[in-house]
């Protein structure tokens, strides 16, 4: 007889608030039913999990809020697909579906003692989110951080309410930069790899976290490597279809290895070992 | 009448449904069977919905356009007529009878026309009875039809 | 225990002492495909030539229920709604009888994923407690056949609970599992003597050397990687691939599957389907990115997987095999075998591209 | 000169102005032919031709971005589907050349199959075999066995209208000029059972169904494939639950979305890994169409399909209908 | 999504036979409704109030009115969700009035089919998406189609209203068939004298364009955006240089040529002016009796042109147009009334059109006003008139009343006396239809003050005897067979579509009955409106009238225009067709079978796609059914919106069979 949970059975869960972030990614905060559960979840940040809209089927996001603030899980849901339309339509009270935690999580461990560049792009901040609240809660494990945060314009800038304390706050600094200008936008202007080339960020002792869309990526790897940070210095987050998200299903390999199982987080030097099939 | 049967109307919105709504307007009774889908056109009707709603269990189907020539969008009926004629022909491959099937044209002014469409087509629905439905129905068919030749 | 004999005019007999209280999967001829049914009084069971569709569906249903959920309205506040899920195991006792020894041989691949130390299906677990394979050994291969490649052969064991081996009049019987011998433990079957099991050693032997000359396909695993990137390898091996799913539908090692929502009114399903890495929409995401544009991505991914991604995550066993059912049913008959071999740089048949 | 002969010097002659030829080559017995992409001269060698050439290639048009210069080697029947592609504007005349030549007819392998197991004998262990003149002689399991030709041909063929390609910029050998006639009498047959038979016999043979597709990624004239409805939730046709009345929903679209364009080239049924009959779907679709409108797809270019197109007043369609 | 349900008592309309609490409370348990309840009329001010307080207080995304026809109060109902804060396409209404409670008594019956309805409407709601009208700039110019009365009248009171006109007339004159009227009724003035200033008018109006002898070939586009492909068919004669002196026509050998504008009474000459008040005033060459153009020889009109006018190697000219209106008022036309064989089918020359009748009377005419029989030439003084040749008359497929014959026939009586006072009328007839202002009074004054002799019956024969001809009918008050022997018959011919009528309709793109009349867009609220939006009709094309409702309709149609032009953009309707360019295959078939070349293809990333170009779908939704993949969808009528109305009502059952 099992003793080993149904890997395809959700946790419910309910909607307890609905942030609209830009014109197409809405935030949801959910807490587990089962009071119990909630209180014993446990999760490591970078990690991800399913939300279930029954009727319409489940879509992957990651945990963006930290495990060290365990008052709600936080998914950021940009509009794509059947999933995301009928999750946006959401309000508090909802139920849902929630199979979490799944997949592997940022190697926080191994960053201890070292400076944090963080380099995230539209709905890319949402996993830099998770562990970037988790280092500054646990901010005398870490040297200096720092984050790149750029988006299109001004309105896709997600987690505007995060943004004040990021900017304000000493023990880190923060960049944010939109690519072109817009009334009213007091930061800076210009495509991300570009500005993280100003901002110039030493590579000694330091590990930089990159998260957003695919051609985003490209070039800043290419500005990092640049910057002279070696292939193991960097960290990234990987996004693919995903079903059953326990590996079984047979979708998200990128050759021997399967997403939502041995990532969705790799460094740069793991990515390399992977057959180009992203 | 019988019980009720399941039997699902698509008409187009600037004849036949307004001929439908003329009937009512009359009081016209009709039976009260059917139950109507509104599109803008009988040029909408893709014949898959007729099979669909067929296969999907529904006893009888009938659909309803502007007169020939008279489409609100000119053309749309002509479309319309040549492949509700051929869904019509192709139900008896299938197993349906094709007098589950129907198609015509009633005028937004012809409440009359409608009320007797209505009532004949309906009637027509009740003399095939319950229709015989894919999956459960036929499955059992099909193995009581093996049996026999076995 | 020792092996057991069934003679042919018995067969129906012991058939249907096995399907009292059990549903009986035996191969039977449909209009020209030879499948799997649930035997019962009357079934001829063929047993001359291996069954176009593999009895998957014994264990691993093209669809099957992971779960009803149903959604309840507040009567105070409508807009109140609460949701229900309810797990839906179904697992019923089960014989396939008459499979061959790559068909059997085919769970094996499914159990090293589905039933792990990490990871346990349930509904895959369970089903797999409760069927048990009464397999037979090969005598002649058919001309698609090469399981003596991918590291198994016409009168393998693996995977099955009995195995019956074609003797004089009948079939040795032999337990393989625990499970099996329970099986032969009925009136039908009687002790096989000496000569019956000398013939079946003898049978098996010659089954053996019947088959085509094995060529080794574990050094696949490293050369298809090598031609990872090579996309015009796999535009020219792909060339003729018309992309539908009859290959991996009728594999018995394929286990890749999608889930799917279908909802009525209050209340629906989650269900879980066969599906396909040859197909375009098996990797599309929402955005439109498909990392698997092409066909010929599409199939490298299936070769790929079979013989290079599963021997390499599970240490040797060829996620293949080698029933040569994707060769004989393709529509346009795509040759995995000349595929790997081209791989290998070994010699094909028709030299060359295919 | 036989004919395959004529047809290498042929695709030669065109070769250098082509991208690629498809024609027909060995498959992986001696009862199978196979889809060769010829791009050389060299390649020249693999090519066949004979009553195992089934498949329909017509299919692989398509497939390649209309730029491409593609030759491809066609039956009577497949040229039909080169024709509606044509009409439709899914491939250009320019781009494409076609290889035609009098085609026999070609084999059913399930007859094959059958007709071979009744003298004792498994064409799937087959060692050899050959069509000489109007015999099939097979080897298998050490045995020979022989059948005439004539138990063996495909359906479609014994009916065939169209043995020389009904176009083609290239033909070898002599045009048959041959025609049979094709009264629909299977579908009349069919349709001469009691319709809870009908209904009964569909459920039965689709309860085999595996939804792999073949049948649709065969025909040559399914070119929305990797868009198909049946796979879709938007719009959602086909549910992925287990009725038959879902996978049968599949048949319905293929067979409505084909009415007044199938060639009857037979691929679906062909293509059907589980024996389903499907085909006939298609083929009383094409009765009506001729009944209705006088017309079969796949003979002229310049034609309208029947479905897109109407008259103000038609003959044979009763206006006020019920 | 939270969805609101009104179910609408309709006073006793509906509550009489559907349990309208009972739908409201089964409406409750539908998926994604947050709200239900029943209301006594919804859509009045009350009803409306609680609907829209009901979105606000239940956060509401959508509602279903269970009430009347949509096609009554859809469009009040999408005005109050708007007035909600929603978007108005975030509606469904179910038809419990007219296709329930109206046509059955059965309360249960009608109770659960108004909760399916119900249940359709809520299914279909789900899957509505807000839907956005876009704006588009519009030429302001207007294109008139016929120059006769009708026409005329939109053409000025367009121009006056500040827009440019385009006049575009068949013949090589204005004036219609008003001008070919001697006088007119009830009031028996000069047709000519009336009609002549505003001819004058339209000649003179810095605002109109005209093109006589010309006729539109082709057009495309859209409300507000129309281009017009009017083709200049050639007149041999530059009407740049002509004067309409009349030289020509004075010395033209050629005087056998068919007197089109005479209805054929008499002859003309190949060159020739219509008649003398002609507009424009320009002479024309009819090529197909001219001599030159039939032998090569004579050239006279151009020796004798003094301003050199004649070009006889005259091509026909395409002028293109832009304009955001048309205005078809393009008439009618007498039917073939030689179908007739009782009475002669044509070969009696003294049996004659009223039309030809008027051109007998008329000053102007022929006979230079005096009425002569066209055999001999000899004054009639018996005159026989039948009423309803082609009209009312099923056996030749017209059913219709051509409602002007009974007037026009009293008022050819009544100048018939004037002309020959020793004459006798008769006048034989089904009914009498005079119901306008001053109508009936003026037959009355024909039988009374004029003593035509009404004889209420069919005529069943008419044959020549003795160079008269007896007219053989029934008089259905006395009982009697009645023959009269006549001098001259004049048959009132019904009227039909004008020739081309059709053809025009259909590169209109609006649809016409087969008479070849123009269909309205609603027989009552909407009469001068199409169901091609820009496209008026004014006058006969749409049916059978009377001249003064023909000049009401030119200017409710030049009303219409004019208010359509009051604003500088228009508003696209947003329930049109849209492309899923991710899905699409380019197959291009939706544009084949597109009524209205609303689709185009698009090159995107070096793909062909479809194309949708709002402002021309009418959203009919055939590019739907058309699409194999589904890629282009109706909005507000996709594929899913249907089907879930059609699971909705198979669902029930479906949930047996799943496995």
């Amino acid at each position: 007889m099992t003793t080993m949970m149904n890997p395809y059975l959700p946790e419910i869960a309910t909607v307890l608030e609905v942030i609209q972030e830009t014109p197409n990614i809405k935030t949801f905060r959910v807490v587990l039913n089962n009071k119990d559960r909630m209180a014993k979840f446990k999760y490591e940040p970078g990690q991800v999990g399913q939300l279930s809209v029954f009727g319409v089927g489940e879509a992957t996001f990651v945990i963006n809020s930290p495990p060290t603030r365990m008052e709600y899980l936080q998914f950021s849901v940009m509009l794509t697909g059947e999933v995301t339309s009928m999750l946006h339509t959401l309000s508090p009270g909802d139920q849902v579906g929630v199979r979490a935690p799944l997949g592997n999580w940022f190697p926080y461990e191994s960053m201890k003692g070292k400076n944090i560049v963080f380099v995230g792009g539209g709905i890319g901040m949402a996993p830099l989110r998770t562990l970037l609240l988790f280092m500054l809660d646990n901010r005398k494990d870490y040297k200096n951080i720092s984050l790149l945060y750029g988006a299109r314009s001004p309105e896709d800038m997600a987690f505007k309410y995060d943004l004040p304390d990021w900017s304000t706050r000493k023990d880190m600094t923060t960049v944010l930069t939109i690519d072109r200008e817009a009334p009213g936008w007091e930061h800076k202007v210009g495509l991300i790899p570009n500005v993280l080339l100003e901002m110039n960020p030493s590579p000694k002792k330091t590990v930089a976290i990159t998260c957003g869309p695919p051609i985003m990526i490209k070039f800043t790897l290419q500005a990092l490597k640049k910057l002279g940070f070696e292939d193991d210095q960097i960290v990234t987050t990987l996004e693919k279809r995903m079903k059953c998200g326990v590996g079984i299903c047979g979708r998200c390999n990128i050759g021997t290895k399967y997403v939502c199982v041995d990532g969705p987080v790799f460094t740069y030097a793991q990515l390399k070992e992977l057959p180009n099939e992203l | 009448m019988s019980k009720e049967l399941r039997i699902i109307g698509f008409l187009c919105n600037w004849c036949s449904y307004g001929g439908a709504d003329t009937a009512g307007v009359g009081r016209f009774t009709q039976p009260t069977d059917l139950r109507i889908v509104r599109l803008p056109c009988s040029g909408r009707i893709d014949p898959l919905f007729v099979l669909k709603t067929l296969t999907g269990g529904a006893d009888g189907v009938l659909v309803s356009g502007c007169h020939p020539r008279d489409c609100h969008y000119s053309e749309g009926n002509f479309y319309a007529r040549r492949r509700l004629e051929m869904v019509k022909r192709f139900l008896p491959v299938i197993g349906i009878d094709p007098g589950r099937f129907e198609y015509t044209w009633v005028s937004a002014s012809e409440g009359q026309r409608w009320q007797t469409v209505v009532r004949g087509f309906t009637e027509q629905v009740h003399a095939l009875g319950p229709i015989q439905r894919f999956g459960k129905d036929a499955a059992a068919m099909a193995a009581q039809l093996a049996a026999s030749h076995a | 225990m020792s092996a057991k004999y069934l003679a042919q005019g018995d067969l129906s007999a012991w058939l249907g002492a096995l399907a009292q209280g059990r549903r009986v999967l035996v191969p039977v001829r449909e209009n020209g495909a030879v499948v799997f049914r649930p035997y019962g009084p009357g079934t001829k069971p063929v047993l001359t030539r291996q069954a176009d569709s593999p009895p998957k569906e014994s264990v691993f249903p093209s669809t099957e229920r992971l779960m009803e959920f149903s959604y309840s309205k507040d009567a105070e506040n409508l807009g109140k709604v609460a949701l229900d899920i309810k797990e839906t195991v179904n697992a019923p006792a089960t014989v396939v009888f008459g499979g061959r020894p790559c068909d059997a041989r085919g769970f094996t691949v499914f159990d090293r994923v589905y039933d792990t130390k990490t990871i346990r299906d349930p509904y895959y677990a369970e089903r797999r407690a409760s069927t048990l394979f009464v397999t037979l050994a090969c005598d002649t291969p058919e001309t698609t056949c090469f399981c003596n490649s991918v590291g198994s052969s016409p009168v393998d064991a693996d995977g099955s609970d009995v195995l019956l081996t074609p003797v004089d009049g009948g079939w040795l019987v032999e337990a393989v599992s625990e499970r099996g011998k329970a099986l032969l433990d009925a009136p039908a079957l009687k002790d096989a003597t000496a000569a019956a099991q000398d013939q079946a050693k003898a049978a098996k032997e010659a089954a053996e050397a019947a088959m085509p000359p094995a060529w080794d396909a574990a050094p696949a695993a490293a050369k298809l990687l090598e031609k990872f990137d090579d996309m015009g390898f796999w535009d020219d091996v792909s060339a003729k691939c018309i992309s539908c799913g009859a290959c991996t539908y009728l594999c018995p090692t394929c286990y890749c599957f999608t889930v799917t929502d279908e909802r009525s009114g209050m209340k629906g399903e989650r269900i879980r389907t066969w599906d396909t890495c040859m197909s375009f929409q098996f990797t599309l995401e929402a955005s439109g990115h498909n990392p698997r544009p092409t066909k010929a991505h599409r199939l490298k991914n299936r070769v790929g997987h079979k013989f290079s991604y599963y021997p390499d995550i599970h240490k040797g066993p060829i996620a293949c095999c080698g029933c040569g059912r994707c060769i004989k049913l393709c529509p346009v008959s795509v040759d995995i075998r000349e595929i790997v071999r081209l791989a290998m740089e070994l010699p094909t048949a028709t030299a060359g591209k295919p | 000169m036989p004919i395959l002969d004529e047809l290498k010097a042929a695709i030669a002659k065109r070769l250098p102005e082509l991208d690629v030829v498809i024609g027909w080559g060995k498959g992986f017995d001696a009862l199978h032919h196979t889809p060769v992409f010829i791009t050389s001269e060299a390649d020249l060698d693999k090519l066949v031709l004979g009553p195992l050439s089934v498949q329909n290639l017509a299919t692989y048009l398509t497939r390649y971005p209309k730029t491409k210069k593609i030759g491809v080697v066609v039956k009577g029947c497949d040229s039909r589907s080169v024709v509606q592609l044509l009409q439709e504007k899914l491939i250009n005349r320019e781009n494409v050349v076609v290889f035609g030549f009098p085609c026999e007819g070609v084999v059913d392998l399930e007859k094959v199959k059958r007709a071979f197991e009744d003298q004792g004998m498994e064409a799937a262990r087959v060692s050899e075999a050959s069509f000489q003149g109007d015999r099939c002689t097979l080897t298998s399991g050490g045995k020979a066995g022989s059948l005439p030709m004539a138990d063996l041909w495909a359906d479609k063929c014994n009916r065939c209208q169209y043995h020389d390609a009904v176009i083609s910029d290239e033909f070898v050998g002599q045009r048959l000029e041959r025609k049979a006639e094709d009264a629909y009498a299977d579908v009349a047959a069919f349709e001469a059972k009691p319709l809870a038979e009908r209904q009964a016999f569909w459920q039965e043979q689709m309860s085999r169904c595996i939804r792999c597709y073949a049948c649709r990624n065969a025909c040559p004239l399914c070119v929305c494939r990797d868009q198909c409805i049946a796979q879709t939730r938007e719009p959602n046709w086909v549910s992925q639950r287990t009725g038959v009345e879902e996978k049968f929903m599949f048949q319905m679209i293929h067979a409505s979305h084909l009415a007044g364009r199938c060639t009857e080239c037979g691929e679906c049924e062909r293509a059907c890994p589980v024996g389903i009959p499907i085909l006939l779907l298609k083929r009383k679709n094409n009765k009506e169409i001729l009944e209705l409108f006088d017309y079969r797809a796949g003979i002229d270019p310049e034609a309208k399909p029947p479905l897109l197109a109407f008259k103000v007043e038609e003959e044979k369609i009763n206006e006020r209908g019920w | 999504m939270k969805i609101g349900v009104f179910i609408c008592h309709c006073g006793s309309n509906i509550a009489g036979t559907v349990d309208v609490a009972k739908v409201a409370e089964m409406a409750k348990s539908l998926p994604e409704v947050a709200f239900a309840s029943d209301t006594m009329y919804a859509c009045s001010e009350p009803g409306q109030e609680g609907i829209i307080n009901a979105i606000k207080e239940k956060g509401l995304d959508g509602a279903v009115v269970a009430s009347c026809t949509p096609r009554m109060h859809g469009p009040t109902f999408m005005r109050t969700v708007a007035r909600a804060g929603l978007n108005p396409y975030m509606f469904e209404m179910a038809n419990i009035r007219e296709h329930v409670s109206w046509i059955g008594k059965d309360k249960e019956a009608n109770t659960a089919k108004a909760l399916d309805l119900v249940r359709m409407a809520v299914a279909k709601l789900a899957r509505n998406k807000p839907l956005f009208a876009k704006s588009f700039a519009i030429n302001k110019r207007v294109l008139v189609l016929g120059g006769g009365v009708a026409g005329i009248q939109a053409a000025l009171d367009c121009a006056d209203g500040g827009l440019e006109v385009v006049l575009v007339e068949k013949t090589t004159t204005i004036g219609g068939k008003m001008a070919k009227l001697d006088k007119t009724f009830p009031t028996v003035d000069c047709s000519c004298c009336i009609l002549g200033p505003k001819m004058v008018d339209v000649a003179q109006h810095p605002n109109i364009t005209l093109y006589a002898s010309a006729e539109v070939d082709e057009i495309n586009g859209y409300v507000g955006n129309f281009q017009v492909k009017v083709r200049k068919k050639p007149t041999y004669v530059d009407w740049k240089l002509c004067t309409g002196c009349g030289a020509c026509l004075e010395k033209c050998p050629s005087k056998k040529s068919p007197d089109l504008f005479n209805e054929f009474v008499g002859t003309t000459t190949a060159i020739n002016i219509p008649f003398p008040q002609a507009i424009p005033k320009k002479a024309s060459i009819d090529a197909g009796s001219c001599i030159k153009f039939k032998t090569g020889k004579c050239g006279v009109c151009a020796k004798v042109c003094p301003v050199k006018a004649i070009n006889y190697e005259m091509e026909p000219e395409i002028v293109t147009e832009e304009v955001g209106a048309v205005i078809a008022a393009t008439g009618y036309d007498l039917m073939d009334w030689t179908v007739y064989e009782q009475y002669g089918g044509g070969r009696y020359k003294d049996v004659i059109t009223s039309l030809q009748y008027e051109r007998l009377l008329s000053a102007s005419g022929p006979t230079g006003g005096h009425i002569k029989r066209p055999s001999d030439g000899k004054e009639p003084k018996t005159v026989v008139f039948i009423q309803c040749v082609g009209s009312r008359d099923k056996s030749v497929g017209r059913p219709y009343c051509s409602g002007f014959c009974c007037m026009y026939t009293a008022k050819q009586a009544i100048l018939t006396k004037d002309h020959i006072p020793d004459s006798e009328s008769y006048v034989f007839y089904m009914d009498i239809r005079a119901p306008g202002k001053m109508y009936d009074e003026f037959t009355r004054r024909a039988m009374e003050e004029y003593g035509a002799k009404y004889v209420r019956g069919r005529v069943s024969m008419v044959y020549p005897s003795g160079g008269r001809y007896v007219v053989r009918g029934v008089d259905t008050l006395a009982g009697t067979q009645v023959e009269v022997e006549a001098d001259l018959v004049v048959l009132a011919v019904g009227a039909e579509g004008a020739a081309g009528a059709a053809h025009l309709a259909e590169k209109l793109r609006i649809s016409y009955d087969s008479y070849g009349f123009y269909m309205e867009s609603h027989p009552k609220l909407k009469p001068v409106e199409t169901n091609t939006a820009g496209v008026y009709v004014a006058g006969c094309v749409q049916g059978p009238k009377d001249i003064p409702t023909s000049v009401a309709q030119g200017s409710a149609a030049a009303a219409k225009v004019l208010a359509l032009f009051s604003k500088d953009q228009l508003q696209s309707d947003p329930q049109v067709s849209s492309v899923d360019l991710k899905r699409c295959v380019g197959c291009m078939k939706c544009a084949m079978t597109c009524p209205f070349g609303a689709i185009k293809e698009q090159e995107v990333r070096g793909e062909i796609k479809a194309q949708v170009i709002e402002t021309m779908c009418q959203g009919c939704g055939l590019c739907t059914a058309t699409c194999p993949q589904g890629a282009i969808q109706l909005q507000h009528f996709t594929d899913n919106q249907i089907l879930a109305e059609i699971n909705t009502l198979l669902e029930s059952e479906l949930e047996e069979t799943q496995g």
